[in-house]
């Protein structure tokens, strides 16, 4: 049963516009893998019409924390752009989130003793945070490589101690200068051992990392987004271009998650 | 006080009159991974075609002021990977599964038909409904649906394909609907459909070009309730064969707008993607609203508008 | 970089773009006592008959999902009162005061102009809006608006009856509504406006009858903005006169995708009700939104659609 | 200018769903009369689209209270029944109410030494509580009557020590038992003086105080309602059926006051 009534835990500023929500998980409901996806109803009203979806950026189960009844913790981290999610971030804890989700499918588990090099820009943070911290507490040693326009704009993300993180901001006001293709770039250059890149962000950032994976003969998955209707495969809305004869696939079911050798680029 | 929700459409019967329009529920599996389909009276189908049809270009919806755009393009596996991969899947499903069958003209709407006909020994379709309604769908630079003539003519090819239920499904795009419905009954359709989605357009004023590659695509959703009730209004009028009406359904109460102005059955469309559950929870509305009002059956529905 | 916001038609230019729509602004007067009207390009007044008209019976108005369905019914004092009481009024408005003319055939259209014409010497009236799109009127059942001969043989004769602009107003309710803009053209209008409202209908559900005594009403407001810029891309694409977009328009940014699909002015209806300020406001949306994208007259909005 | 943001001081429930609301007008816009109303911008997005009427309940003149700067105190009383009013329930104060008014034409001023009797029912409370209290500063002596269905119904208000309040409950939980226009016809029948009646309410009732009115030989004035566009005379939608030779008048700028008689009762 994927649609449930969440409760609103918690609902924080990270960093400009960016607000990360903690709401509970129902036993009953699959836990979520990185990469998986839900949708929010966000209105009872028709405005704005459909629900949103967004990536999970964490999840504690229910065994690793108290709560009676047990429950789990699910979160996820949005930017505040439009309608929906200025509605989301009026939400208080106690308030109701209608979720429908786990969704889709989430990023595949990198070859053993592989370092995974995982690159988040924009409203791709949750996700790839949530991969970091997944593979960091699975025994990886990952490096999350997080790029913003500026300082402020650079969410706060709690990271596994195990997840090396670096950041890059387009003008240099924190960390390395320099979008985190750069980043990545140069960390492919000085970091040794099977590389495998895990990326999600804006599209041209999924292109870029995915011409320097194959620069670098390296195995790159990347993170889909399309607007999207029913989030379960029925729509046929999601639509993104793929290397198959059908030519496109759902981003809600073959998807979110890609190899990026499989998306026609355009 | 029993209701009896059920309708005759025909010479069959279904059991619920509430279903899920074309196009918004897949073919019943993707949803059904995922919640119970009971409760729903019927599927109908996203469109089939004579051949694959990979779709549009992206994106291929866009929200509008309480409404839905899309522009998806008929995307369908086609009427052979249509009767391999879905078909088997159907009898399992606890509603009937209609088949939305959409084509560039009428021969071939005929041949989709008669092909399903012929791939479904064991009667998983319950029927058919035929889509003129689609705006790609161009006879001489006009929509077929919004052509009488051809409009009669496809249902009478199709009718002759088949001793199914064929329910012909209208385009609201037209300037009297009520014509263009009497035109399917004639053909000797068995029920009319309306509406099919209304044109509409929006442009993304940032890039300064259709949000839709497509150009215009069809509006869907809360927007277009009027409009739906007001055409079903006008074709039950026309036509005496059942009417089905959908268009911007959010609820029993809109959905009871819809039977009083003369429909026999309702589709929920685009309030799946909002709530996948909504239409068992619409059929329940329906009942008890009957019951408060002494409302036996659909027919009942019906005496109140004169 | 300075923005230059005016639209030529039919030989006389309006300074500002942005006009107030018939129905919605009553004659100006109304909203001038409690509101300054300078920064609205254009008023076109409600609807002027052969004949004062009561109206419909009430009630008149009702909300739809992000829409409001009415029947007012033509309610006006007649080309009469009209002329002793609101003309002598539009002297002292900051604006251009075009007279939205309805009747119910193509000559009465040309004898309330004409009487129009005769009695306002001084040009109070920038020119005519010609409401053949009105649902009630008629031309053997179907709408006079729905028929490009109809259209054509009332732009004919009023473009007979004065050398002001004449805009021909064109319903959204047809089949091919490009079809009639062309047809509006070959009669001689200097431009044409679109939309007008779309056929629509509620029911009480409670009741048991539509919430309107007339049964069905006109959809207006953000609902039908998709079906509008689609029309006005349509019938900008058909004619070479100037189109004036409305239907739906809320914000600057509702009136640039008009701008964007091809008209060369708009109109705001609906929104007027919500914030009575509005239309000033947009016209400084526009010219913002101009100046951030190098665009110095409205022609520079149409070469990006191609 | 009669456009303005007024802040919410108070937002009370005063009944089962009747709100009292409190909000802050500027000096700047004329002060309401009895009977006259405003419109209320209830949302930013499209739904509910229309601003919505409501009728003055009562009004503290800047000079009356110390606020710094100076504003005045407005007053509405509305019932929680629909999407907007549902809206206008959830507002807290501090918040801003989008408010044009005051609109249409209040009630008149009685004639001298006459007893005014006002009677209000439902969503009629508001503008006859104004008006009593309007009255009772000027020096009159006004009877209200207020009716109900039931005692949890009947609004908690406020009226001025010179009013005579009293009150009835369909079902007798509260004050006499019956409606308020029996209650009117039992206060005909004992109150002498030169009556006048000042009615607000549902359309029944109104009816059926005009009839009382009629029977009795005594003047009433009525407050109308219909559904409104624009509020300002503009779109004839809020027509209400006259006996004058146009056939209709409009709420919004003849009105919503007119003398019983003027009103073509169905
Ligand atoms: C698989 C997936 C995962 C996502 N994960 C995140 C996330 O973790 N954090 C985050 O902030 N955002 C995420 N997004 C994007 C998020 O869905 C949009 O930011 C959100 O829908 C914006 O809604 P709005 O009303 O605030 O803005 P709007 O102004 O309505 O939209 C802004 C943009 O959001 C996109 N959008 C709007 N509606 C939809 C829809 N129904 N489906 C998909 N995209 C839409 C469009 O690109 C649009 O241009 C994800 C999208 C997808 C498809
Ligand atoms: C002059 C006047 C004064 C009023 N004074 C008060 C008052 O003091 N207190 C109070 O509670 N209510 C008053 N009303 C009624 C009030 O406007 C409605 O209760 C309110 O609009 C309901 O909105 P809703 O969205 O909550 O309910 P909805 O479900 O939208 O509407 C419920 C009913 O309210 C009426 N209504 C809806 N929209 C409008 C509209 N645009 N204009 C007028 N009526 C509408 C209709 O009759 C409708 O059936 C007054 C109405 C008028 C015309
Ligand atoms: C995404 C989407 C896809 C659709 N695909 C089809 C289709 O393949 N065939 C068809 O006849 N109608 C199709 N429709 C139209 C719907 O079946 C329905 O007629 C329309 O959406 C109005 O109902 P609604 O407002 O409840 O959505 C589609 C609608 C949507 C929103
Ligand atoms: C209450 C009301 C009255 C109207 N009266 C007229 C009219 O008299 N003549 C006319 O041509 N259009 C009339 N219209 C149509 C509007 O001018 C406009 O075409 C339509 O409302 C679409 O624009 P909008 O969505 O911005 O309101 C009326 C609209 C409304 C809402
Ligand atoms: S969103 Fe409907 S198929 Fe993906
Ligand atoms: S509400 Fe528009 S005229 Fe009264």
């Amino acid at each position: 049963m994927p649609l449930f009534d969440g409760r609103v835990l918690a609902n924080t500023e990270i960093a400009s516009d960016y607000y990360q929500m903690d709401f509970s998980w129902p036993t009953d409901v699959r836990a979520p893998s990185p990469g998986q996806f839900l949708t929010v109803r966000v209105s009872r009203t028709a405005v704005p019409l459909l629900r949103r979806p967004f990536g999970i950026s964490g999840f504690i189960p229910a065994e690793s924390h108290p709560a009676d009844p047990p429950e789990a913790i699910a979160s996820m981290i949005y930017w505040r752009r439009g309608p929906a999610t200025a509605l989301l971030a009026g939400l208080e804890p106690g308030d109701t989130l209608g979720v429908m989700g786990p969704l889709g499918v989430g990023f595949p588990a990198p070859e053993p003793f592989s370092v995974p090099i995982l690159i988040a820009g924009g409203v791709g943070v949750g996700p790839i945070l949530f991969l970091a911290n997944t593979l960091a507490a699975a025994g990886y040693a990952p490096l999350l490589l997080l790029g913003a326009r500026t300082a402020s704009s650079m969410p706060r993300v709690n990271a596994h101690h195990h997840v090396q993180v670096r950041r890059s901001t387009d003008d240099g006001s924190l960390g390395f200068r320099g979008t985190a293709i750069d980043l990545l770039e140069q960390t492919i250059g000085v970091v040794s051992g099977r590389l495998e890149i895990f990326c999600c962000g804006p599209e041209a950032m999924l292109r870029a990392a995915h011409e320097c994976a194959v620069r670098h003969g390296l195995p790159a998955w990347v993170a889909m987004e399309q607007t999207m209707g029913c989030g379960v495969g029925a729509c046929m809305a999601c639509a993104v271009r793929v290397n198959r004869p059908e030519r496109y696939a759902r981003v809600c079911t073959e998807g979110p998650v890609f190899r990026s050798t499989e998306i026609a680029w355009e | 006080m029993g209701v009896d929700l059920s309708v005759a459409i025909g010479g069959r019967t279904l059991e619920n009159l509430v279903g899920v329009a074309s196009g918004t529920y897949g073919y019943g599996s993707e949803y059904e991974e995922h919640l119970d389909l009971t409760g729903i009276g019927a599927l109908y189908t996203k469109a089939v075609t004579m051949h694959p049809r990979p779709g549009n270009d992206v994106p291929r919806i866009v929200e509008t002021p309480a409404g839905l755009l899309n522009s998806i393009g008929l995307a369908n596996v086609g009427r052979e990977r249509f009767v391999e991969e879905k078909l088997p899947g159907f009898a399992a499903l606890p509603c009937a599964v209609i088949a939305n069958v959409a084509a560039d003209f009428p021969e071939e709407y005929a041949e989709v038909t008669a092909y399903l006909e012929a791939h479904d020994p064991n009667g998983a379709l319950w029927g058919y409904e035929i889509n003129v309604s689609c705006p790609n769908v161009k006879a001489g630079g006009v929509a077929l649906g919004a052509v009488p003539r051809q409009v009669e003519l496809t249902a009478r090819l199709v009718r002759e394909a088949t001793d199914r239920p064929i329910i012909v499904k209208l385009t609201p795009n037209v300037t009297d609907i009520a014509e263009i419905g009497r035109a399917a009954e004639a053909g000797g359709a068995d029920a009319v459909s309306c509406i099919n989605t209304v044109v509409g357009m929006i442009i993304d004023v940032e890039a300064r070009r259709p949000v839709l590659p497509a150009g215009t695509g069809g509006l869907s959703g809360p927007a277009i309730l009027p409009i739906g009730v007001a055409a079903t209004y006008r074709v039950s009028r026309a036509v005496s064969i059942p009417v089905i009406g959908m268009g911007g359904i959010m609820s029993a109460q809109d959905a009871i707008q819809y039977l009083l102005a003369g429909a026999s059955a309702v589709q929920v469309g685009t309030a799946n993607f909002v709530d996948p559950r909504i239409a068992p929870g619409i059929r329940d509305g329906i009942v008890a609203y009957a019951q408060r009002h002494n409302l036996a059956s659909v027919s009942d529905f019906h005496s109140l508008l004169g």
